[in-house]
């Protein structure tokens, strides 16, 4: 199928729920004016359910109906896995034949973010998911900066460690907390080393949009739900191709 | 255990009233029947099919006999005796024949004839209820296969897209989701139409048509899915509104396995005449305990009218009827799916207290009965994030007190017919809380002579108070002051009544020669 | 303030909630999907933060993002109470003075819905939200015929009534029986009255568009959370002007 | 009422060895000072205020201090003999003065000297304390004048907007909505800064900075909510950080109620060295317990890294310590509300069982404490709807089990810092559970040996097994193994270790030589 709507009990009927708040005080006109917005947003009919005054000055509202957008499937963008998922095995074993060395890759939480709990997930023995970290692979040596890593000190330890790959993680996203530290983390390595020398630059976290890469200056972005097999492939296939 | 500390005399007293207040209105449906008992009797006797205006032949041929002889001896020997002279063996061609005016109906004279007429009817009712016995088998050789629902309460949901087609993926989606009950909403008009519509249907509003066919459809659909899941999806519909005594026979005939059955509901909430209501009410029972079908009532309904707390009283009282007129129709006990509902306001202080101690009510009152437990509807709001935390909290409920069927709330309650996603949120709230509380009961010990056990013993005497009153002036007046769901239903007036008659001397009917 | 955006935390921010389900196997090309339908209902940036897979070929999202559509108050449609808002007595005391005989009103709710709640609570001496019922109104003449009544016997009563008024009750709104029905019925007081002869045609219910009435062919819509001494007022206002 | 039948020697022997785990700690922080203690003890003996670059003087005045004598004999005596020697009487003058280098720093020879710079650090402390002193006054006079909040337990909302203007309308509308506490969350980055900011701020990630001027700021605005509302909303912030008792100092001086601050926090999820936060920790809980700050510890946060069941022992063993430091540092009952929180991975069976034997243990063994209880935020998805029916649960624990501070739960926790409107839909859940079920812990009664009783019987006895081993192998090593939400954090690195000094002999403090 390629055309498709939203479904609520009938094919094709469309419908879809909708919540927001409005600046505005409680009373018929902000209730036309939530209308509005809805219709605005392509539902029609617009079925305001729900309008509840909060604080000074505000009004929540609930909207149901149904909205006359199509979704075309074939235009969907999206960062599919062009890489093959390998095993923990397949990996070590194209690693250890491949490129004679254990792949060194170097991880952390920059800025002043401070959940550790997704990179660890990717990192550690532990991992998630029921699927071990990258610590795991016998063939890659990583090292875990931790949490709050400045810049400076992610790129002196990639130096350190001959990275091959950089992983990044950023949570927090308040007013593009994690947009602003990675463009930080892509042009401090763009400056500190020349095209060919640079690790691979791969950022991480539930709220990143996939498409964003070029823009931001990075090889790959890994978001919710991401497992560690799945990096790790990524790694074989970027750094040093299909497995054969 | 008992937690209520109820006093057994005071059940028992209870119990008493509810025997006597129910008494009158079963001798009055022992002495009568209806267009809709006689059809559903020419159902199992064989009937089938519908004239090209979609109206079903046993309308046909009901209404043909009682043109000629009327309703008050029932239908069978005239029916029996007019094949028997047509030389005719299928009755459905008696009925065509009849709708075009070629047949003449009447009680015979002779002595022998009426045998012979009674005789064949019984044959013919028997066949049809060796049908419904098989179907009973089958069902429960199906669960020993397939096995049964994993837990108490069975879960149970609803479809009402208004398209059987639309409905059974929706219904297997559901037992999928973890449905141990579907319910297939009917369309809003269906309970006032004196027939039942035949085939499948694709239309109606907030549900589509109870058919046979559509029963069937669905039964099968379901058994694929029993067999899939390995768990035995029951399905239930509704024996209710004009045809209550064909919709009973209809769900024997095609394995439903659960039936909407209220004694009081048609009358309250449909505006259907009283005492047509309690006779059908009556011989639909006694095919649903042949059927082994498990009756839902519908005392829930009452406090969407009433106030949940001021009416608590009422639905024990209703319960208790309800009670008594099932056990005389020869329903066990496992058949009975009493009802009561959540829907206190969730404003009031201690709301949630006052709900467990009516729930465990009911529970102390009913041990062995596989209560209905409703979900709050009156006060749901388009608010749907409070929906769902209301609907967790009648979950915790429901799992407090050992409800035996748990009719999940969909936080879009007050907005629209369930939506699949609406399921999914719902049946999600249920495991979240079935899982991880679903054993709190034990640590749920009201205090004694606290909140909850005081709140359900005055419930109890209001009930007792209110029986007396009852057995005093009689249901019927009772039903008619709007006691129940603050409705006011004379029993001279709603509809249907024109369709009822006193028994006559002779008056004999082979199916509940049998069922009696 | 004539032009407001919705408000998440921060004055101007536009933020929204949406849900919905789509026909689509959950994939990233479902998540796609899912996020191009909200890019089309003006989300952008959208941030699809739930998705779960339901039953065979479904997905249901939950998607958040800033709105960039404006509301502009100015331009919202509503049906203001173009009426004063009358006491009881008042309400009594001008029927008195001005039309000398009971307003006669006419209830029901009409073809299968069997929803009295709402009626009731216009109708009845016992009302709702504190005020009392129109019967309560010692110059309003009131017949409630209940639920489940059919058009040709509304009409009848109607005219059996003297009716000034008709209050027609919808609550079950699926596949649009409220809009069918309400036709219906205003289609059938045009055959059979004459344009002067017609009562007043008000219907009610908590789905209504009330900016539909002259579509309906009615006088009049009142929606959720009606009272009754709105109904009143309004009565007073239409049938026999402003009380002086 | 005790529901748990705890053993009283087990509890007896939990505290006796949390109290043995505790006292090395003690020891190191009695014997140890850092730069933000000495900044503290100058804020309050009077230096305000920061250069151009917003580097506050107290930061410019220890860092010259440090420079010319080092940090072990305290910064009082060089400060106040400077300030005689330089002929000055404002503090802060003498810091601009220290910071442009034109002046020197020692510790005078002569006894006089000495004696006399005690006694002015003494006496510009004692004024310092004076104000934080009426603070706790005023504090009680206004609850006395506006009132208390109406119930335990305390309703506690979170603001985060990053602007204190865009904080304050919603502190005011949280308060109005019925929040009896706010807190106002802090940047990002805040934790890891070696100086408090200055002046009103309008930016930040996830919150904007704590400063004395936005405390001030919020407090006043609240102040007039509490007069609006006839209700004294408290309000909180955090001490901890790399300048936590600086931040205690500033809360002290700004009324501010309630104050985030845990024993091993900074340690375990900011990396700031063990030894620094323990001598902090210490002085700014001399601080609290003087202002009649209730302090809000933070083993919550344990679960979010390791699984609440598998750790839920580390909680108490972390509540143990935590109640011990307090108690030494001379905080009282009433100000300790020891954190724990609604982790449990809501798909595990009987995780709302689990739930209530784990909240139901800290109520036990901390009888007088105002328990702060966390709601869940791990196991929070995208999933709004759940989410509001997961609060919804935490809600009923926080009720069932008497928690004295409920931190509101958002069902947006996954998503974002939350909407107004998520509050409101946040405290319509809370109200509807404690105005419901707000009773229920009368009728809640954990089956004697039961699953509740047993877990909560099993928790305690792990925890006194972890404290054993402590015990053996001291607190600093359990911390460095990673003891506590799995982060291990050796006594050797970790941020701000060279801001730490060994008291020499002649170390003094004119704070602690009051508070001590
Ligand atoms: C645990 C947690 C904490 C812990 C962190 C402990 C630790 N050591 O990590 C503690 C309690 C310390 C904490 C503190 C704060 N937190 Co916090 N926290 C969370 C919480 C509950 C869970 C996050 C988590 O662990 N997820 C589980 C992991 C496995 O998922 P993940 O991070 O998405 O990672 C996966 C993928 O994204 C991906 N991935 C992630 N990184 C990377 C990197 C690479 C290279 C790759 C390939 C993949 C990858 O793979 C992972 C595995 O699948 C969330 C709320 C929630 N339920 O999401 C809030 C949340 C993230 N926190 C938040 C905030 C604001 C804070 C505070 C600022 C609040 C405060 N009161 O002070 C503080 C300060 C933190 C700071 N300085 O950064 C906000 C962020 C809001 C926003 N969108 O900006 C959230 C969303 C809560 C909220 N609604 O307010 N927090
Ligand atoms: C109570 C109720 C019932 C009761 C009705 C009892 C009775 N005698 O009225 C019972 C239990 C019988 C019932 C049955 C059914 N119900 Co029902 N029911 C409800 C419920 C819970 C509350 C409705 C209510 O009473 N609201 C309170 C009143 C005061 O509000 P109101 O009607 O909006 O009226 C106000 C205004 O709208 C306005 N107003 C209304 N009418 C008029 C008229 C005039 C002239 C004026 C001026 C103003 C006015 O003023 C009123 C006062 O402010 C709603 C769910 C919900 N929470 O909303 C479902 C609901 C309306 N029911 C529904 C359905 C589908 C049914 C059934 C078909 C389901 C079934 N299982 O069979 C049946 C059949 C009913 C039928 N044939 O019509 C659906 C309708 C879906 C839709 N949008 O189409 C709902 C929304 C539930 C759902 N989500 O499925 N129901
Ligand atoms: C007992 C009972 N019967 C019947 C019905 C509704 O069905 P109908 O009106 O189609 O008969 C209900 C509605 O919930 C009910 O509770
Ligand atoms: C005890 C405690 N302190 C501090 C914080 C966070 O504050 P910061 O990292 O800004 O010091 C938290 C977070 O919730 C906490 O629980």
């Amino acid at each position: 199928m390629t055309i498709v709507r939203p479904y609520g009990d009938t094919t094709g009927d469309g419908m879809v729920q909708v919540s927001f708040t409005l600046p505005l005080v409680h009373d018929k006109r902000a209730e036309g004016a939530a209308v509005q917005l809805a219709n605005k947003m392509g539902l029609d009919p617009a079925m305001l359910v729900h309008a509840k005054p909060m604080g000074e000055g505000f009004t929540f509202f609930v909207v149901y109906g149904r909205v006359n957008h199509l979704v075309d499937t074939e235009k969907v963008q999206v960062v599919e896995r062009d890489f093959p998922l390998l095993s923990a095995k397949e990996i070590n074993a194209v690693i250890k034949r491949r490129l004679r060395r254990r792949l060194s890759v170097v991880g952390a939480c920059i800025g002043t973010d401070a959940h550790t709990v997704g990179i660890d997930a990717i990192l550690n023995v532990k991992g998630i998911a029921g699927e071990k970290g990258l610590e795991y692979y016998r063939e890659l040596s990583v090292t875990n900066m931790g949490a709050q890593v400045s810049v400076p000190d992610l790129v002196e330890t990639a130096r350190a460690q001959k990275a091959d790959a950089v992983l990044v993680s950023q949570v927090v996203t308040q007013r593009d907390a994690h947009l602003h530290n990675t463009r930080a983390m892509s042009a401090a390595f763009r400056e500190a080393m020349p095209a060919g020398k640079r690790p691979l630059l791969i950022v991480g976290g539930p709220r990143f949009d996939e498409l964003m890469a070029a823009e931001l200056g990075v090889d790959r972005i890994f978001g919710r739900g991401t497992t560690p097999r799945e990096v790790a492939s990524y790694l074989v296939h970027a750094l040093i191709g299909a497995p054969k | 255990m008992q937690k209520l500390g109820l006093d057994p005399t005071v059940v028992r007293r209870a119990r008493e009233l509810a025997a006597r207040a129910g008494q009158p209105v079963v001798d009055l449906a022992r002495s009568h029947t209806t267009v809709s008992v006689e059809r559903a009797v020419l159902r199992l006797a064989g009937v089938r099919g519908a004239d090209s205006d979609g109206i079903p032949w046993v309308n046909r041929l009901v209404d043909a006999v009682v043109a000629d002889v009327g309703l008050s001896h029932g239908v069978a020997v005239p029916v029996f005796d007019a094949l028997r002279r047509e030389g005719l063996d299928d009755v459905t061609v008696l009925a065509q024949k009849a709708a075009a005016g070629a047949v003449r109906f009447g009680v015979p004279e002779k002595k022998g004839e009426l045998t012979a007429a009674r005789r064949a009817a019984g044959r013919a009712a028997t066949a049809g209820l060796k049908v419904v016995d098989r179907r009973r088998v089958e069902r429960e050789r199906l669960i020993k296969r397939y096995g049964d629902a994993p837990r108490r309460p069975w879960i149970y949901l609803i479809v009402a897209t208004g398209d059987i087609f639309e409905d059974i993926p929706q219904a297997q989606a559901a037992a999928r989701a973890g449905a141990d009950v579907i319910a297939v909403i009917r369309s809003t008009g269906q309970s006032l139409l004196d027939y039942v519509p035949e085939g499948a249907t694709r239309e109606g509003f907030a549900g589509t048509y109870a058919t046979q066919e559509n029963f069937r459809l669905m039964r099968a659909a379901l058994d694929e899915t029993s067999r899939e899941l390995g768990r035995y999806v029951r399905l239930t519909n509704y024996a209710s509104g004009l045809c209550m005594p064909e919709m009973a026979v209809l769900a024997g005939l095609e394995r439903l396995d659960m039936m909407l059955n209220d004694s009081m509901y048609g009358i309250l909430f449909r505006d259907i005449n009283p005492i047509r209501t309690f006779v059908d009410q009556r011989f639909s029972r006694q095919v649903h305990a042949r059927a082994g079908i498990i009756i839902n009532t519908g005392e829930d309904n009452y406090l969407t009218t009433a106030d949940a707390v001021e009416a608590a009283h009422t639905v024990t009282v209703s319960q208790l009827l309800n009670e008594f007129f099932a056990h005389e129709a020869g329903l066990a006990d496992w058949q009975l799916g009493l009802g009561h509902a959540f829907e206190i306001n969730p404003e009031l202080p201690e709301s949630f207290r006052l709900e467990l101690a009516h729930a465990l009510l009911a529970r102390e009152l009913f041990p062995d009965a596989p209560l209905k437990w409703m979900p709050p509807t009156k006060h749901m709001t388009g608010d749907v994030f409070r929906g769902n935390l209301l609907d967790g909290f009648f979950n915790l409920v429901g799992a407090l007190t050992g409800q035996g069927i748990l009719l999940v709330g969909m936080m879009t309650e007050a907005v629209v017919t369930p939506w699949l996603s609406d399921r999914d949120i719902a049946l999600q709230n249920v495991r979240y809380v079935l899982n991880g509380a679903g054993n709190l009961h034990e640590d749920f010990v009201p205090a004694p002579g606290g909140f909850i056990q005081s709140r359900a013993h005055e419930v109890l005497g209001e009930a007792v108070e209110l029986l007396e009153r009852i057995v005093d002036d009689t249901l019927l007046e009772a039903i008619a002051d709007g006691t129940f769901g603050i409705m006011k239903r004379p029993a001279d007036r709603g509809k249907g009544l024109d369709g009822v008659a006193k028994h006559a001397e002779d008056y004999f009917n082979p199916v509940t020669e049998v069922l009696a």
